[in-house]
C-alpha cells in the first residue's frame, strides 16, 4: 500500500486510517463492531470508487508525479531481458538521468531509452530527477543511431519533468541537444514506439517522445509547458495549475483526441502503483502488439508514413 | 492595409545604418529612448537604420516584414502562403483568451501569423526567405507558424532554393498546448529532409530566441548567424534563477556567449546580414548564379556512378 | 615453439576465474606480489585465473594468445597473418637498435609481432578476433601492427563477421617514425568502411591503452568495453604533469573514469568479457545465429526499394 | 629582418652585427674602411649560405618553430579571399587554436581548416599555442562534413606541436576527437589538401593533416613524437633532440622519400620568414595545382584511391 498521500486523496485516507483504527480497536476491546466495520468498509470502497473515478487533470498530474509510481527502470526490469546498458555520448559524460541499453522486449531485440528518475533523494540527485542535460539527449541521440545501424526497433519511455534547466545546460547546448534528436528521430529508419509512463514535461520529453507509435499510460501526461508554469505566466500565480492542467488538455484523452497519440493504457483505480504487475503486462502487450504491426513494414514506407503524419500534426487555416 | 499593399508600399527604399550624425535632424514624431545608451530617437528616423540605434548600434526589435525586405534582394520578395493562420483548436481562455490575443495580434501588426516567407533572391541566389515578428503574440511557435515554417523547408527543397530564416520567438505557444510542441518535431523533421537532400540553410538568431524554437530547427541551419546583444537559450535565465538558483554570469545566453561555447558560426550586425548570407550562399550554391564573380573557376566535382 | 604449437597446446583447456580459496594450495614456482593487494601469488596460478589475482581481481596484463582464446568459443580460433612482421624502414637506432628491439620481443613472446588476429566463434557468432600484447614492444603500432590491424578489419568486411579487438598499446612505435603515425589514419580509415558496411565492431580496452593507439581505430567501435581499472587515455600523467604543471585527479584515466566522462560503455571483469560480448552480439547481428535463443522472434526489417 | 635568433645562427648573427658596427663606425669616423667593409660582407655572405644550405633536422625543427615564420592566418590573410569564419562545435566550445572557414584560393571556392598559432603571447595564450583541445578538432570536423555535404574542396594548414595534453583534454575525449577527424578526412568525399606549413607534431597535426595531397614546407617537419620527448624516452635527456630528431625521419624530404608527402615547397634561405611573400606565392600555386588535378576527378575514384594509398603505407614483411 502507497505511503504518499496524493493531495485529493486525503479524505479517503483519512476514512481508510478510520476504518483501521476501528479494527484495531474492535480487535483489542472485544467490542463486536463488525458491522460498523463493515458499513465503513462499504463507505472507503464508495468513496475510492468517487476518488478516482474520472480523474481531473490535475489530480492526474498529481498521480503522473506519485513517487511510487512505476519508473523507466522498473520497466526495464519487468519487461526486458538481456539487458546491456549503454553509456556515454563520446562527447562530454555520462547522463543517468537518461538510460540507454539493449535489451529483449516481448521476444524482440531492440533499442531501448527512457528518462530515469530516481526512487530517493540519493538515486535522484545523481539522476537529476530524470531531468536530462545534453550529454543526456546525446547519449539518447548515439542510442537511436545505433539502433538505425544494426536494425533494432526502438522503444522509449517518457517520464521527465523537461530538459534541465540550468547554466551548464545552457552552455552546453541544450536547445541544439533536443533539436539534433527531434531530426534524428524523425527519419530514423527502424520502427519507434514510445510510451508516455509519467510526466512528458516539453522538450525534454520530446527529445525521445515521438515515433510511430504513441502509447499512453492512462494517468500519463504529456504538455508543452508545466501546469504551474503556465500558471505563472498567465496569472502570476502558479497555485492555479489546477485550472491551466485542464486549459492545456494534456491528459491522454486529449492526446488521442488531438491525433499525437495512438492508444491509452488503463491503470489501476488509484493509479500504476497500485497494481504495478498489471501495468507491466499491459505495457509489454501493448508494446509487442506495435512492434509487431510496425517490424514487418518496409522501412522507406515506415519512415515516410512517420513523416507524413508529423507534419499533418496541427490546426490551422489557409486564409481566404 | 493587406500586407500585400504594405509589401509595395515598402518596395524602392533602401535601407542604411545611418551614421551617427543623422541623428541631429530628427523630425519630430514618436520618440523612444535607447535602452542601451539612454539616448532618445526618434522611431521614424529608425526605420532608415534598420531599426538599429545610431549612437550605440543598439539592435531594436524588427518586423518581418521589415527583415525580408531588409535580406531580400530590391524588388525580388515574394510572399508565400499570406493567407495562414491560426485557429484556437484547444478553445484555449485563461485570463485573456487566445481568440482575443490572436485578433489583437493581427491588428497591431497587419498580418495573419508570427512568421512571414516567400521565395526572393539574395546576393542573386533564388532563396526561399521567412521572418518571425516578435510582436505577433511573442512569435511563439502554434500550429500555423509550424506549418508556415515546415511549407518554407518544403518549398526550398522542391525548387532547390536556399533557406534563410530569421528566428525570434519566445518559444512555443502554449496557447495550442500538445500541438504546439509537436511543431519543434514536424519543422526538424522538416528541416532533417531539406539536409539531407544537400540544400543550404542558414539561420539568422535575433533578440529573443528561446524555449521550444531554440530547441528545433533554427540551430539546424548549416551556418547559424546571430545579431549582437541577441538573447538567446532554451530556459530563459529567470526559470534558471527561480528554479536551480544559479547565478548567472554576465553576459549569458548573448549572441557573443553563444559564440564563445560553440553554438552558432558568427555575430553579424544587423547592416551586414545581407552581405554576409550572400558570401556564405556564393560557397554552398555553387552554381546556381549565373554570373558568379568566379565564373568558371567554381570547383566542379563530379559524382561517381558508384552511389 | 612456434605460436601455431602453443595454440594447440592451449586448447582444451578452460578458463575461469578461481575463487579466493584456492589460493592455499598453490604449488611451488614463480611467485610474485599482486601490486594492488600484495598478496603473494603464484604465476602458473593466474593462468587459471585468466591472469586476475584472486584475492583482490587486480587485472593482470594478459598475454595475446591468452586473450584471444580466452574470448573465442572453445577449438574455434584459426590465426590469420601469423608471420606477418616488423622490418626497420628507418634503421633506427639509439641506445639500442630497433632491430635488437625487435629480435628480443620476438624471443620473449613468441610472437612475431604486438599483435594476434584471427577468425572465431564466439558465442556461436563468426568473428575476426584479436589481441595485442603489451609485452612486444609495449604494444606500440607500427607498419605491422597497423597492416595486421587493418587486414582484420578488411576480413570482417569481406567476410561479415563482427570484429571485436582486445586492445592494449604504450601508443605509436616511434622507431618506425612517421610510418608508424599514418597507421592510425590507416586503421581509421579502415574501420569508417567497417562501419560504413554495417558490420559490428566491438573494441576492449585493457591497461594500458595510450597515444597514437587511444586516437585511431579503437575508440571508432560500436560499443567500447573497458576491463576494470585499466588506464586509458590519449597523453599519459607524467607528460601531462609536467607539460602543464596540473595536477590530476584521483582515478584519472583509469576506465570507470572514462565511463563517467561518456567515452566507454561499460567496464566489464576479464571474466564475464566473453559473456558481454555474446550478449552485444546477439543484438548487432541479428540472424548470423542460426540457433539464436530468440528464434523466429529476432527483428526482421525489410530495405525498401528507395535507396 | 628578424629579430629572434636561432641557435644555429648565432656566429652568423654575430658576424652581421660586427658589420653593422663596422659600418657605424666607419660612419662616424669617417676611417674610410671600405674594404675592409666589402672583405666583412663577403665574409657574412659566405657564412649565410654555409648557415643555411643542408640544414639538419635539428635545424630544421628551429626554423619550423621560429616564432616569426608564417602561420595559419598569415596564409589565409595571403592567399585567401571572401573568407567566412565559421565558429564552434554545437557540441562544447569555439576552440581558437583551429581556424576553420570558408574561402577562395586561387579562384576557387573551399573550405579552409589550420591550427592556429599566436604571434604574440597574448594571441598564443587564447590560442593555446596552436593545440587544439577536442572541440576545436570537432570543429574542424564539423568543417570537413560542411566541405563535403556542399561540394567544397578541403584545404588544411598543419601547424601545432600537438594536441593540447591536459586533464580537461582527456576528460572531454581527446583521443575520440582525433580518431573521428581520421575517419572522416579517409573517407571525404571532397578533394583534400594538406600543407605542412610549420610543425607537424603527432595526432594532434595527422587529426587534420593527410588527404590526397601532402605539400610540405621545405623547412616543416611532421613527426610521431617531438624530437625532445623522443630522447626524453630513449636517453632521459631531452636535450639529445638533435640526435632524435635525425632518427625520426621527420623532415620534408624524409616524407617524401617516405611516399607520405608529394612534393616540398622550397623556401628561402634562412626560413619562411625571410620572404614570406615568396613563400606564399609558392604555396599557392602549388595548391592551385594540386586542386586543378584533382577538382577533375570523379569522387568515388578519388576516394577510393585515398584510401588505397593510405592502406599501403607501412613497411613489413609477410613472414615465411
Ligand atoms: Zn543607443
Ligand atoms: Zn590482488
Amino acid at each position: 500500500m502507497s505511503r504518499f498521500v496524493m493531495e485529493f486523496e486525503r479524505p479517503l485516507a483519512e476514512l481508510e486510517e478510520k476504518l483501521v483504527d476501528l479494527k484495531a480497536l474492535d480487535l483489542a476491546a472485544e467490542l463486536h463492531l463488525g458491522e460498523e466495520i463493515a458499513e465503513l468498509e462499504a463507505e472507503v470502497e464508495q468513496l475510492r470508487v468517487t476518488v478516482y473515478q474520472a480523474l481531473s487533470p490535475w489530480e492526474r498530474v498529481q498521480v503522473a508525479r506519485h513517487p511510487e509510481r512505476p519508473k523507466t527502470q522498473d520497466y526495464v526490469a519487468a519487461l526486458c531481458s538481456e539487458v546491456f546498458e549503454l553509456h556515454g555520448d563520446r562527447l562530454y559524460g555520462d547522463d543517468e538521468a537518461i538510460f540507454a541499453g539493449l535489451a529483449t522486449i516481448a521476444g524482440r531485440r531492440c533499442m531501448v531509452i527512457g528518462h530515469r528518475k530516481g526512487k530517493n533523494t540519493k538515486e535522484n540527485i545523481r539522476r537529476n530527477f530524470g531531468s536530462p542535460h545534453p550529454e543526456g539527449l546525446r547519449k539518447a541521440r548515439r542510442a537511436m543511431l545505433m539502433a538505425e545501424k544494426f536494425g533494432l526497433p526502438l522503444v522509449t519511455f517518457v517520464d521527465t519533468q523537461g530538459a534541465h534547466p540550468g547554466l551548464e545546460a545552457e552552455e552546453r547546448g541544450q536547445g541544439w541537444a533536443i533539436a539534433e534528436n527531434l531530426a534524428t528521430l524523425a527519419a530514423l529508419r527502424v520502427p519507434v514506439v514510445a510510451v508516455g509512463i509519467g510526466e512528458g514535461g516539453s522538450g525534454g520529453a520530446l527529445a525521445i517522445g515521438f515515433g510511430d507509435r504513441l502509447i499512453m499510460l492512462e494517468n500519463a501526461y504529456y504538455s508543452v509547458i508545466s501546469p504551474e508554469a503556465c500558471a505563472s505566466i498567465l496569472y502570476k500565480d502558479s497555485s492555479r495549475a489546477p485550472e491551466t492542467s485542464a486549459c492545456l488538455q494534456m491528459t491522454a484523452d486529449d492526446l488521442v483526441r488531438l491525433g499525437i497519440a495512438d492508444e491509452i493504457v488503463p491503470e489501476p483505480l488509484g493509479g500504476a502503483h497500485r497494481d504495478a504487475a498489471a501495468v507491466f503486462a499491459r505495457v509489454e502487450s501493448a508494446i509487442a502488439s506495435a512492434l509487431d504491426t510496425l517490424c514487418g513494414q518496409e522501412l522507406g514506407g515506415l519512415v515516410e508514413k512517420r513523416f507524413v503524419r508529423l507534419s499533418s500534426i496541427g490546426v490551422f487555416t489557409e486564409g481566404e | 492595409m493587406p500586407i500585400s499593399d504594405w509589401f509595395k508600399a515598402r518596395e524602392g527604399r533602401r535601407y542604411t545604418v545611418a551614421s551617427a550624425d543623422k541623428s541631429a535632424d530628427l523630425p519630430d514624431g514618436v520618440w523612444l529612448k535607447c535602452p542601451s545608451c539612454k539616448h532618445t530617437l526618434y522611431q521614424g528616423a529608425l526605420e532608415n537604420t534598420l531599426q538599429v540605434c545610431p549612437h550605440c548600434t543598439h539592435h531594436f526589435d524588427m518586423s518581418a516584414p521589415d527583415r525580408v525586405l531588409s535580406l531580400a534582394d530590391e524588388g525580388t520578395f515574394e510572399e508565400t502562403e499570406a493567407g495562414l493562420s491560426s485557429l484556437d483548436p484547444l478553445r484555449f481562455s485563461a485570463k485573456k483568451s487566445y481568440a482575443q490575443s490572436l485578433a489583437s495580434a493581427k491588428e497591431k501588426t497587419g498580418l495573419a501569423e508570427a512568421v512571414v516567407t516567400g521565395r526572393a533572391l539574395l546576393g542573386g541566389h533564388p532563396v526561399v526567405l521567412g521572418a518571425m515578428d516578435f510582436r505577433f503574440i511573442g512569435a511563439s511557435m502554434g500550429s500555423a507558424v509550424g506549418e508556415k515554417i515546415a511549407r518554407a523547408f518544403a518549398l526550398a527543397q522542391a525548387e532547390d532554393r536556399a533557406l534563410i530564416l530569421a528566428v525570434a520567438s519566445g518559444g512555443a505557444r502554449m496557447q495550442e498546448g500538445m500541438l504546439s510542441l509537436m511543431q519543434m518535431a514536424k519543422t526538424s523533421a522538416a528541416a532533417e529532409r531539406l539536409s539531407r537532400a544537400g540544400v543550404p540553410y542558414i539561420s539568422i538568431l535575433t533578440n529573443p530566441t528561446y524555449g521550444g524554437v531554440t530547441a528545433s530547427f533554427p540551430v539546424l541551419a548549416d551556418v547559424i548567424l546571430a545579431e549582437p546583444g541577441a538573447l538567446i537559450g532554451f530556459t530563459g535565465p529567470r526559470v534558471i534563477e527561480q528554479t536551480i538558483r544559479q547565478s548567472l554570469p554576465k553576459g549569458f545566453q548573448t549572441a557573443e556567449f553563444l559564440v564563445q561555447h560553440g553554438m552558432i558560426d558568427e555575430v553579424v550586425a544587423r547592416g551586414d546580414l545581407r552581405e554576409s548570407i550572400a558570401r556564405v550562399l556564393d560557397y554552398l550554391c555553387l552554381g546556381d548564379v549565373p554570373d558568379a564573380a568566379l565564373g568558371a573557376a567554381c570547383p566542379i566535382l563530379t559524382e561517381g556512378g558508384d552511389e
